[in-house]
């Protein structure tokens, strides 16, 4: 034995790792924000790597992005739509259902405005309200299929609302080679929103569709912290099976949430199609889903931080636009960085509910 | 007749890579780890078969170079699930993410994107290539004739080692296995590695044998119908190859309807795949297969002096 | 020498997120005898033996085997030692079959050949072994469809076939009729006499007067003392685990005249391929605690699930007389007509741990309004429901209500669930094993809480293993055995009929 | 009255995909390479630039924001934000290949790959021995569905038999089902194979499979020149360098409508001619190509009907450019799904 301990001294010691229960909250919060912090660092060395110089990457990240009028206005344009995947994806998750399908979601939305647009349904005055029913209600019914089929038949749904996204796209396509191409020139996007079908602007260029997201963000967070339904999804997200026998509605619960899930996303079709491209365009959901997930994650579920976090994901995209443009750097590392950053905050989970200590054994 | 024996003769092309990572994703999770980054560990694989094919200029280099690469990558995951127990579903998510960004990323930086490889020549299998309507089946390259022996290796070294005893038992329960002496993480790291290391390979397939060139985000979901076939063969290999090969014909029958000039709304074909996915997903739900055969601590991360 | 220390511990303790399990234990075992262990629930025996078996790594004090000091890495090298431990909660892979589960169990002995071969080896010794210590096994038979006391005989083989020197047996007579426990304890007798080191950890008093060569007592952590059984009187004994004199049998119930009926169970059977119930008849009546005893495993937990609305496979009747069949109602009905459920599992299916005590609290009333309408919780007025129920059910360790409800002692989570289910006074009671894992004092307050209620008029329903119990609270007693109440008796009854029902039926 | 520049020219191009694609994008990128240096200037540029409105405005603001006031963009799908942005940045001129939308400072501009197609056709139909020709297209509608009437009416030209299947990919840039697609035509009989997607796959498919093909946007030969008879290739340096200098000269108009170039403008133009295809048969393309050239051949003039009997062009007619847009029509001897 002592033969082996020789061989492998690191081994001498033996650890073990305990589930903590409880943490301060303040200690959380540090680590939290030290994971965060570590991300931001490891991210920064991936681009110094990639041929950023070390110096600009304050300047192109914080000071160009942030300090500038412009650009600032870039992240916020940015923002909303990344807020309303967010927090469709912070409403699925507390109800511990995978959704995948925001993009799916998001192109139904956008495809019932536009309806919408294309019908003529309405008044110019009640116009955009109509094509907001009209998204959320068309986001909402893209998400009824997997969560039935989840209550009713356990039918996993990270992979029936992946199939949906794929099915879809290829829908999107279908009405944008079809009947839906602008008959101007026949390209595949629908013709023009009018004027009174476009999102508001206020103020300086500002989109209304910021205004919306925060007040949707409350309404998120009443949802999950002051209603009743919030309680439930606690107890659904914490302890299914105890739900169940406590007399919780969990399916009702489940069924809700992510039916509002999807009419967020549906939303956030609306307010690309809408807010930015003026139309339905054959792309315009891209890279939205999973950025919806992350955000969620990196929130925690939590609809306020769920905001902020899609804000710092809007800088990265406004950001890595800039560091393609002058570095040559391909827009994926802005994914590789999303990603970096989820895996750390992540890890910071492993330090608040565990705890390592040093055990006997070995030699 | 040309129509069923070319399609016939197209099937396996698409068949393999479903089969290779459904079994990757199998061997996974037969040890308790959910897995859900095989889009992304096919990423992995592709662009590395490429970049190697274009660097050693050797096809066998470039797809054990695929599996190597797939293999290392692989170790992000097991840090996250293993060492980090983070969530297994937003580990795979992220892991899919990851893979996305830095596959793109070095095919862009490296140069690799659309450099054509030659691949595999095709070998007959004479007589059978003789044969009337599925004569073509049996003219494929080289690694296609491997997949069987690999699916046979994996199952026996699964079902008939103690090694793979070994594994199940983790996957099935880990405290039991603990108890035995069995190191349970060892065993969850090697089955992550080993089945990322196939999903790897059917990347490389895609990329340096079907395709033969590298572009972005070129699996296109064929990682998560992998997924989806693991659920429905009920995490048995033969039924994963079935279902593989199922999926195969689906995908090889599309552009030949295409090319037969047969009127279909054309983007409604490009839905089949997933919109059959998700009916036999359905329909195993309906009729209600055993649920026992699913690992019994899939998705449970494992601490020793946890209390369960 | 025969009588040398196969285990000594020295000055073991172990702490679990900051609570400590074991404190400065000592504890020595010599080859040839059996040892028994015993304590209160929770007062730390399966822990050290779990450190013995290498599973826990201890935080400080030494182990000796055969009078080496050794430090274990692993319960591979506890098993290289000749230690097997057969655990409270059985360590089996269900899927597998007998032979794959002691394959796995054998990877410290060095073995060759093909795997078939390999596993045929292992049928034989199976074989084998059971024969030589008295039983029957199929070696290819799964786990899952063996009874209770067969994966028992598993885990037993599976320690003797890796060739244990030390056997630690971690309650095993809990599981078994007194029959099974008989036999079971007379062949462990048979390998201390051929010189091995048997530990035998219980609560059975008969077990280790009947067994044992020395007992060991733990509280809190600790070993109390060392003894040899015939040496004290078992009122010593209680004396020494409870830390107090023995409560022994409490008062028994006046014989009182029951009320009308209230639930009425007809014909109740689990309808998957398991028979955990099999045409249950059962009649409770309103004003009495009836109480159904019998060896665990005999359908009592299929039961409870079935009567307090937890998923469970059952077809059958279950009348409430006056409100409708209780199986169609759901959890948050159930509530609402007055059916309080105390289940057995507390973080399994009445308090989510992770969630804050207000939170669970405000399960009890929320859907009548009381707490607010659907859109607005008043969460000031759940936590001041919370705080006057936490004092009057005196919950101790409540730091505050929001704090998470795992952090709550066995006791005290008890003590909420039932603060919970008593905010409104029910009807009908549902309890399984109330008392498991509780000290004298909560019990006493946990059995308080019940009697009460059946004063107030409420049909109490008691489902526990533990006869003492039956006997202390019930006014009828029925005794449960393969899915049926085989004897009702009515107090006083003869507790010697009431075991011999629970046995003879199996 | 036309735009001038305030202050030294500064371009820069905005790219949907990487500049190595081998077709669309990287025939921009060579186009952009003879641009410096005929120039004798540098031109900055950007890669893989989605076509959304988020992605889009902040390359070129910040573009914009470091000087440059040209900006050149390359995709149809950014045709509403450069208009935006053109109205926004009025002192910044742009230009948007197989862009919709113009304006005093923003003009879009594509080629009448028609044209190039056609001799395309005429080459694939010289090279066939059956007739049959595939062709792999990305998506139907009109810029993709002139190409494949241009390539049939060709192929006709020399042999009047010929049929052309044509399989529809969904997609700009897809290798995979542009394979399969390639492979299904083959097996379905076609010995030569067009195409109209970005990717060279269907070249490198006819090449293993022993048959022939012809390329679109660059010339393929680079790839696979055992099976690449003819390519329709961009020749954009041509019209940019033309249209720059224009708009450093100061008084720039742009075209109300946009500029729809023809070969003789300096839109595409062919590399011809590869294997199977004998010395007469190419004098005959080569003719064709300098009648259009002189725009003496017009190719969707009258009479002009579709497979259903339709008339789209009387005889001494030509088609719109408005209609040619609108193209979801096919002429006889096309074989399609739509
Ligand atoms: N793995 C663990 N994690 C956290 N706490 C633990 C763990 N194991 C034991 N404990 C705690 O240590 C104490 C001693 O537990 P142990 O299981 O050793 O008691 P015991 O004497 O075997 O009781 P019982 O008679 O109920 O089996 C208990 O309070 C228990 O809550
Ligand atoms: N993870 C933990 N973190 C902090 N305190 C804890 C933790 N677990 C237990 N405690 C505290 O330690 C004390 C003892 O806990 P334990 O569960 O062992 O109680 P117990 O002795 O078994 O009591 P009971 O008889 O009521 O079950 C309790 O007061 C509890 O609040
Ligand atoms: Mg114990
Ligand atoms: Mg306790």
């Amino acid at each position: 034995m002592s033969e082996f301990a020789l061989r492998r001294p690191l081994m001498n010691r033996r650890y073990a790792l305990e589930v903590r229960q409880q943490m301060a909250w303040y200690w959380q919060a540090l680590i939290i924000a030290g994971s965060l912090i570590l991300g931001l660092l490891v991210s920064g060395t991936i681009l110094v790597v990639a041929g950023v110089p070390a110096g600009e990457l304050l300047n192109e990240f914080v000071i160009l992005t942030l300090f500038d009028a412009q650009s600032l206005q870039s992240v916020l344009f940015q923002a909303s739509p990344l807020i309303m995947v967010g927090l469709a994806g912070c409403l699925a998750f507390r109800a511990k259902f995978w959704n995948l399908g925001l993009e799916g979601q998001m192109i139904f939305g956008a495809i019932g405005a536009t309806a919408i647009t294309m019908w003529d349904i309405g008044s110019p005055a009640i116009r955009l309200p109509l094509m907001m029913a009209a998204a959320m209600a068309c986001g909402l019914l893209w998400a009824i299929a997997p969560v039935l089929l989840r209550l009713k038949l356990q039918v996993n749904e990270i992979v029936s609302t992946l199939m949906l996204n794929y099915i879809a796209i290829n829908f999107l396509l279908h009405l944008m080679y079809g009947a839906w191409k602008d008959p101007k020139d026949a390209f595949p996007y629908s013709p023009k929103y009018e004027s009174f079908e476009l999102l508001p602007e206020f103020g300086d260029g500002l989109s209304m569709s910021i205004p919306i997201a925060i007040v949707i963000a409350l309404v998120v967070l009443w949802f999950i912290n002051i209603s009743r339904a919030g309680l439930y999804l606690r107890f659904v997200d914490k302890s299914p099976q105890v739900a169940r026998s406590v007399g919780v509605p969990v399916a009702k619960t489940i069924l809700l949430a992510v039916l509002f899930s999807g009419a967020l996303a549906g939303l956030a079709g609306l307010m690309v199609a809408a807010g930015q491209e003026g139309r339905l365009t054959h792309s315009f959901y891209v890279g939205y889903g999973f950025s919806g997930i992350l955000i969620a994650f990196l929130a925690r579920n939590n609809p306020i931080a769920a905001t902020c976090a899609a804000l710092l994901i809007a800088t990265l995209f406004v950001a890595g636009r800039s560091l393609q443009v002058f570095y040559q750097i391909p827009f994926a590392m802005v994914q590789l960085i999303q990603a970096v950053l989820v895996i750390c905050v992540a890890s910071s989970d492993f330090f608040i509910r565990h705890r390592i200590r040093r055990v006997q054994g070995g030699e | 007749m040309d129509l069923i024996s070319s399609w016939l003769g197209n099937t396996p092309e698409f068949a393999v890579p479903f089969a290779l990572a459904a079994l990757g994703l199998i061997i996974t999770e037969k040890s308790g780890v959910l897995a859900l980054g095989a889009e992304g560990l096919m990423l992995v694989g592709a662009v590395c078969g490429i970049g190697a094919y274009l660097t050693f200029e050797q096809t066998a280099v470039a797809l054990v170079m695929a599996m190597v690469a797939a293999g290392v990558v692989s170790l992000l995951f097991a840090l996250m699930v293993l060492v980090m127990r983070i969530n297994q579903v937003i580990s795979g998510l992220v892991l899919v993410f990851f893979c996305q960004g830095l596959t793109t990323l070095t095919g862009t930086l490296m140069g690799w994107t659309n450099q054509p490889v030659p691949g595999l020549e095709a070998i007959a299998l004479w007589p059978l290539s003789e044969l009337p309507y599925v004569g073509r089946f049996f003219i494929q390259n080289v690694v296609v004739y491997l997949v069987p022996v690999i699916f046979l290796i994996s199952v026996w070294a699964l079902n008939r080692t103690t090694s793979g005893l070994r594994m199940r038992a983790v996957g099935e329960n880990p405290q039991a296995a603990d108890a035995a002496g069995i190191p349970v993480l060892g065993y969850r790291l090697a089955a992550i590695v080993i089945g990322s290391a196939l999903i790897g390979l059917a990347g490389a397939f895609i990329a340096v044998l079907s395709t033969k060139l590298w572009i972005s985000n070129m699996t296109a979901g064929r990682g998560w119908i992998a997924v989806a076939l693991v659920i429905f063969a009920r995490w048995s290999p033969w039924k994963a190859l079935a279902g593989a090969i199922l999926f195969g014909c689906i995908e090889a029958l599309i552009p030949q309807l295409a090319a037969s000039g047969i009127k279909l709304p054309q983007y409604f074909v490009f839905m089949a795949p997933y919109a059959i996915t998700l009916g036999v997903m359905i329909w195993v739900a309906i009729s209600k297969r055993d649920s026992s055969s699913q690992p019994g601590a899939l998705g449970t991360p494992f601490i020793r002096e946890e209390r369960t | 020498m025969s009588k040398q220390n196969a285990i000594q511990l020295n000055g073991v303790s172990k702490t679990f997120d900051g609570f400590k399990a074991l404190s400065d234990a000592d504890f020595t075992a010599r080859w040839g005898e059996v040892h028994a262990l015993l304590g209160e629930n929770g007062a730390g025996k399966s822990s050290l033996m779990n450190i013995v078996a290498g599973l826990y790594g201890p935080e400080g004090g030494s182990l000796f085997i055969n009078d080496n000091p050794v430090k274990l890495k692993g319960p591979k090298e506890a098993a290289k030692l000749g230690i097997g431990m057969v655990h409270q909660h059985f360590k089996l892979v269900t899927p597998f079959t007998v032979a794959e589960n002691i394959l796995l169990n054998l990877g410290h002995i060095q073995s060759s050949g093909l795997y078939r071969e390999r596993l045929r080896r292992v049928s034989e010794d199976i074989r084998a072994m059971a024969k030589r210590i008295g039983f029957e096994i199929d070696p290819d038979a799964r786990i899952d469809q063996l009874s209770i006391a067969e994966q028992q005989r598993v885990e037993i083989l599976k320690v003797l076939l890796a060739g244990a020197r030390i056997l630690i047996l971690d309650e095993p007579t809990a599981v078994l009729t007194e029959e099974e426990a008989e036999r079971l304890l007379t062949t462990v007798q048979g390998f201390a006499r051929e010189g091995a080191a048997v530990i035998l950890v219980t609560h059975k008093m008969n077990d280790v007067l009947r067994y044992a060569d020395q007992v060991t007592i733990m509280r809190s952590g600790q070993t109390v003392k060392t003894v040899k059984p015939d040496s004290v009187s078992v009122d010593e004994l209680v004396r020494l685990t409870v830390g107090e004199s023995g409560t022994g049998t409490s008062d028994q119930p006046a014989e009182r005249t029951p009320g009308e009926a209230y639930l009425q169970v007809k014909g109740l059977t689990s309808t998957g391929s398991h028979r955990a119930l099999n045409g249950l008849d059962l009649t409770l009546n309103k004003g009495e605690i009836y109480g159904i005893a019998g060896v665990g495993g005999n359908g009592q937990s299929e039961l409870a699930n079935a009567l307090m609305g937890i998923p469970e496979a059952v077809e059958g009747q279950m009348e409430l007389i006056g409100e409708g069949d209780l199986s169609e109602f759901d959890a948050a009905r159930r509530r609402s007509i007055g059916v309080a459920a105390i289940p057995a599992d507390r973080y399994g299916a009445a308090l989510a741990g992770p969630l804050s005590i207000a939170d669970n609290f405000a399960l009890g009333d929320i859907h009548s309004g009381r707490y607010g309408p659907f859109w607005y919780l008043k969460t000031r007025a759940i936590e001041a429901d919370a705080a006057e129920a936490v004092k009057q059910f005196d919950v101790q360790g409540v730091r505050s209500l929001k704090q998470k409800a795992a952090l709550l002692s066995g006791g005290n989570a008890q003590k909420l669930v039932i603060s919970r289910e008593f905010n409104h006074p029910p009807k009908l009671v549902l309890a399984h094993s109330p008392s498991r894992g509780l000290d004298v004092k909560a019990t006493e307050a946990v059995r308080d809480r019940l009697r009460a209620a059946r004063d107030d008029g409420a049909a109490v329903l008691l489902i526990s293993e533990d006869l003492d119990e039956v006997m202390a609270m019930a006014d009828r007693i029925g005794v449960m055995s393969a899915g049926r109440i085989v004897a009702e008796f009515s107090q006083p009854a003869d507790r010697q009929a009431i075991g011999q029902a629970m046995v003879n039926h199996v | 009255e036309g735009f001038t520049l305030k202050g030294e020219p500064k371009i820069a191009m905005l790219y949907i995909s990487p500049t190595n694609d081998g077709g669309w994008t990287q025939a921009f990128e060579e186009a952009r390479q003879r641009l410096e240096k005929e120039l004798d200037m540098k031109i900055q540029y950007v890669e893989s630039v989605p076509e959304s409105a988020s992605a889009i405005r902040p390359a070129v603001e910040r573009f914009i924001k470091r000087g440059t006031n040209i900006i050149i963009g390359t995709a149809f799908g950014y045709s509403d934000t450069f208009k935006s942005l053109s109205e926004d940045y009025p002192d910044v001129a742009f230009l948007n290949g197989s862009g919709t939308t113009n304006g005093p400072n923003l003009l879009s501009y594509y080629g009448r790959t028609y044209e190039s197609q056609y001799l395309c056709g005429m080459a694939a139909g010289a090279a066939s021995e059956t007739g049959k020709l595939g062709f792999v297209a990305a998506n139907p509608f009109g810029q993709v569905n002139w190409t494949i009437n241009a390539y049939a009416m060709g192929a006709r030209e020399m042999n009047p038999d010929a049929t052309v299947t044509v399989v529809y990919t969904g997609a700009w840039n897809d290798p995979t089902k542009e394979r399969s697609a390639t492979k299904a035509l083959i097996d379905q009989g076609a010995d030569v194979i067009g195409q109209h997607v970005d990717t060279p796959t269907p070249q490198l498919v006819a090449q293993e499979n022993g048959v022939y093909g012809t390329g679109h946007h660059r010339d393929f030969r680079e790839f696979a020149p055992k099976a690449t008879v003819c390519s329709s290739v961009w020749v954009w340096d041509r019209f940019l360098k033309n249209e720059l200098e224009k708009i450093i000269a100061g008084n720039w108009v742009p075209e109300p409508h946009g500029a729809l170039l023809s070969m003789e403008q300096g839109g595409t133009d062919i590399a011809c001619c590869g294997p199977n295809i004998d010395k007469e048969e190419e004098a005959k393309i080569m003719a064709a190509r300098d009648k259009l050239l002189k725009g003496e051949l017009k190719v969707y003039a009258g009479p002009l009907k579709d497979q259903n009997g339709n008339v789209h062009a009387e005889a001494g007619e030509v088609v719109s450019d408005g209609d040619l847009w609108q193209m979801d029509w096919f002429v006889d001897g096309v074989i399609t799904q739509q």
